[in-house]
């Protein structure tokens, strides 16, 4: 199984620059070049995660060990990254298929897929490399393609938002370039697998390091001190581009390096850990009560994706607090477990709910909620699909995102943090009356004053927002134990031995 | 010392450039230097006082030579600011072609 | 006959770069060189039957030895003015009216004067220099324009027309 | 845009194909002595950018240029990919970017396995993507504002 793991990299960044070449003589090559390989990274993914247990580890350049030191570039494929690499391609192919039609508008349509291609391999590359600077290399990939992709209808507002991103972006990747700086200049290796085993360096100098690299990727997961972008750039991107950067790019290029990076590279700290918790609790209240007020749609979900992602964080912080003060591991492993189970609920249902609001723009031209009403009836599928997709992000039952939720919340009960449980709750009430509103307005007042015929969109949009819709039912049965156990146990087994990563590493 | 606390000022004069100018132009010249501090940090961390440059020739001594590392990695990171700065050069050209200016504070159709 | 003319330059350039006779050092450099022609030749110079007359190479040297020596009276010149207490410039911009046909020759004439202290050749407008001076002697047009330009250009002419 | 003065014009047309050899021949001789493909491509990329503000260029013919080097970069990436994959399949043990070749004795122009082809490919990739960069500013800057 080893030698297919640099497919994950090759692949994407091979089929965009053949999407780049063979792109101006076929028409819509792009389009089935881009679905092909993302349906084969899915299945790729799913023969991983169903076939093979524990850690597989790959040195590019096939440079052999000199000593116990790393010479090659590693990539590592853990239960972590299977479980990211799940959503990356799955959610992917669907924004994808969503885009087939979406992108009819634009002059530049062949280079939308050569980006959205690149932002993969990124995105990719970042989740299975094993040492930090090539993990830097593909977060600028990702990064600088989303730049491009927030900017692609050239218009005022998305050239703004993309400039505003990109000045937070690039000082966010120097931070982080700093941090790695620091971390050769301390340890003299880049291979995280290698870092940890160099245990222990003094406490500042890891307090220092961990403070860069907590500013660095915080600024790419947008949590609260470090969120004022993400409005601007995830409202005024392309539809699929906001599901792309929402649900997937924050937690590939943000969310996973700072969970891997304090579990298995540093050694868990009460300090960090304490940090963490803060900044999520802080990102779940903040983002929530910002998204109330909100008149565009779009700047409506992306504020909640702030709360949405400020609820995984909290949970890895509770689980970390819990495994510093050497507590019961169960309760920890129950709070990681709600954390990915959120994670990747939160993939499916803020993809499908900016779908949702792609689909409304596409058909009416409008973004405002207080111009839009009266959908319901003549946009059956998108209204139906956004309906699933608003209860299952407020929490009701069966739908997937209720599960997540309450075990967030057990897990916070029976780590005695209560007031954390409260808040939790308490923030779940408040994103249903915001999705009620979006609901209202969008679907069921009166109908708004549209100039021309308002249609469902094509077929290719409606499938993928059906087949979101369908995940959000299904991923509801990740809580039996036996699909549980395939699917998120080992990732949820990566945070709690966080100590054996380096020994299934390098061997 | 005394060149990493060069490089520090450095890096904090590229921060202040970021903070306070109101001009795009001037933002993107202080990420600019922003990055060459950051470059230069990286590259005194493989210096050797007196070490000669990592190549296979007839001077080169196995134990007194500047860590070659530091300087692949700067030119990797050479290369993505290389890309990052075009790209913000591009944007900052475009945006003037919509608003006709380059002043930050007249650039706020984002708001909310 | 242009493109072959680049070629061999070029070669040349590229056997004076690498300095050894190996066969793939050769072979790079023909193909490098050929390279090099292929994209550049459209935009290279028309007149290039001029580098195939041995003449023009003997007054080229003669030039290059009376460059030098124009170079160093006009150091010593400037340096006298930089250092002595007075300070006796007087910066002026003079419109010098050369001869010379071809712009190769104007282009060379005004970089020669360029890399002699003292002097600057702003720009070239059809066949008037206009001249940057650190010490204006005198209005007269026939006089600056002796001083300036005269031994330079009568060498030119042999080596470029 | 418009081009430059005489003098500067004169000079482009003979300095600017040296400055393109020096460029190969940094790329060429990449893997023995300091350069390599980045450096070497710059410098190719900057004959170009100086023969275009020499001599200045009209705007339909520099887009007709970016989608030819657009299409050269394209190129030049999958063609590095395809070193790449190629010690994915060649080598016994699947081994991506594996050095497959005879290296050959050091010091040589003719050694280091496939570390001169890699050059070479990355100095095509560097000059066009650094030429393309450069005449993207300028059709954006020169371009009828929308």
């Amino acid at each position: 199984m080893n030698a297919w793991i640099p497919l994950y990299v090759v692949i994407p960044l091979a089929s965009a620059f053949i999407m780049a070449i063979l792109g101006r003589l076929v028409k819509n090559m792009g389009k089935v070049i881009l679905l092909i390989e993302l349906l084969f990274l899915t299945c790729l993914t799913l023969v991983f995660i169903l076939n093979s247990k524990g850690t597989l580890s790959y040195n590019v350049g096939g440079f052999p060990d000199v000593g116990d030191i790393p010479i090659a570039i590693y990539m590592v494929m853990d239960g972590l990254t299977k479980l990211l690499l799940l959503i990356i391609s799955a959610v992917g192919f669907i924004t994808a298929l969503f885009s087939i039609s979406y992108t009819r508008e634009y002059t530049a349509e062949r280079k939308f897929y050569i980006l959205f291609s690149l932002m993969i391999a990124g995105m990719n590359g970042m989740v299975i490399s094993g040492d930090i600077f090539n993990i830097y290399v593909f977060l600028e990939i990702a990064a600088i393609s989303s730049y491009i992709l927030v900017a692609f209808g050239v218009e005022k507002h998305q050239l703004e938002a993309s400039f505003k991103y990109q000045v937070l972006g690039c000082l966010a990747s120097l931070l982080i370039l700093l941090a790695i700086g620091f971390i050769y200049w301390g340890t003299g290796t880049l291979n995280i697998a290698d870092i940890s085993r160099q245990l222990p360096y003094s406490a500042n100098f890891i307090k220092f390091v961990s403070l860069l690299f907590l500013v660095g990727f915080g600024l790419k997961a947008a949590i609260f001190p470090f969120h004022s972008w993400l409005p601007d750039a995830h409202s005024s991107a392309p539809s699929p581009i906001s599901a792309m950067l929402s649900g997937v790019l924050i937690k590939a290029i943000g969310l996973y390096v700072i969970f891997r990076l304090f579990f298995n590279m540093f050694a868990l700290n009460a300090d960090i850990a304490m940090t963490i918790l803060v900044l999520g609790t802080l990102s779940m209240i903040i983002g929530g009560l910002m998204a109330i007020g909100q008149w565009d749609m779009k700047r409506l979900l992306a504020y909640s994706s702030i709360s949405q992602m400020g609820y995984v964080v909290m949970a890895v912080g509770i689980g970390m607090t819990i495994m510093v003060k050497d507590g019961s591991k169960t309760i920890a492993a129950f709070a990681f477990l709600g954390a990915l189970l959120h994670l990747l609920n939160h993939s499916v249902f803020k993809s499908l709910l900016f779908l949702n609001a792609g689909a409304v723009e596409y058909s009416t031209g409008i973004r405002d909620m207080r111009k839009l009403g009266g959908l319901a009836e003549k946009m059956p599928i998108t209204s139906k699909t956004s309906l699933i997709a608003s209860l299952s992000i407020s929490g009701i039952p069966p739908f997937n995102g209720f599960f997540s939720k309450l075990i967030i919340i057990l897990a916070a009960v029976r780590a005695h943090y209560y007031w954390l449980a409260f808040l939790a709750v308490a923030v779940s009430v408040v994103t249903i009356s915001y999705f009620m509103k979006f609901q209202k307005y969008i679907f069921y007042n009166k109908p708004g004053e549209y100039d021309n015929q308002i249609k469902e969109v094509p077929a290719p949009m409606s499938i993928a927002m059906v087949i979101l819709a369908l995940l959000c039912l299904m991923l509801s049965l990740m809580v039996i134990p036996s699909i549980r156990d395939q699917f998120i146990f080992p990732a949820v087994n990566v945070l709690i031995k966080n100590l054996q990563y380096s020994t299934a590493v390098l061997g | 010392m005394i060149p990493f606390i060069l490089c520090l000022i450095l890096f904090l004069i590229g921060l202040y450039g970021i903070i306070t100018q109101k001009n795009l132009i001037k933002i993107i010249i202080g990420l600019a230097i922003m990055e060459y501090s950051v470059n230069l940090f990286l590259i005194m961390i493989g210096y050797i006082e007196g070490g000669t440059a990592p190549i296979f020739a007839e001077k080169f001594h196995l134990n007194n030579y500047v860590d070659p590392l530091p300087q692949a990695m700067i030119l990797t990171a050479i290369v993505i600011g290389l890309a990052t700065t075009a790209l913000l050069l591009a944007m900052a050209i475009r945006l003037y072609r919509k608003y006709g200016t380059f002043d930050i504070r007249k650039i706020n159709s984002l708001k909310g | 006959m242009k493109k072959i003319t680049l070629f061999i330059i070029l070669f040349l350039i590229w056997m004076a770069f690498s300095f050894n006779l190996e066969t793939a050092n050769i072979l790079s450099g023909v193909f490098a060189a050929l390279l090099t022609t292929l994209i550049f030749s459209s935009r290279f110079l028309t007149s290039w039957k001029k580098f195939y007359n041995p003449v023009r190479y003997f007054w080229l040297i003669i030039y290059i030895i009376i460059f030098v020596w124009e170079c160093i009276k006009a150091n010593f010149d400037v340096a006298y003015r930089v250092l002595s207490p007075r300070m006796p410039i007087k910066p002026g911009i003079v419109k010098v009216h050369s001869s010379l046909k071809t712009e190769i020759a104007k282009v060379i004439l005004a970089n020669s004067i360029t890399m002699t202290p003292g002097t600057i050749t702003v720009d070239i407008i059809d066949s008037d220099l206009y001249v940057h001076w650190i010490y204006v002697k005198s209005d007269d047009p026939a006089y600056y324009t002796k001083k300036i330009i005269g031994r330079f250009e009568t060498l030119l002419k042999r080596i470029f027309e | 845009m418009k081009g430059m003065t005489i003098i500067v014009r004169k000079v482009t047309q003979f300095i600017a194909p040296i400055i393109f050899l020096f460029g190969l021949y940094i790329v060429f001789y990449g893997h023995l002595t300091p350069g390599g493909g980045f450096a070497g491509g710059v410098i190719m990329a900057s004959a170009f950018i100086l023969q275009i503000l020499a001599n200045g260029e009209i705007l339909d013919k520099l887009r007709q240029e970016e989608s030819g080097l657009e299409f050269l970069e394209s190129g030049a990436i999958l063609g590095f990919l395809i070193i790449a994959g190629l010690g994915l399949i060649i080598s016994s043990s699947f081994v991506f970017f594996s050095n497959f070749i005879n290296k050959g004795i050091v010091g040589k122009l003719l050694s280091a396995g496939m570390i001169p082809l890699e050059n070479i490919i990355v100095g095509t990739e560097v000059c066009a993507a650094i030429t393309t960069i450069f005449i993207a500013l300028v059709v954006f800057k020169d371009e009828v504002a929308l």
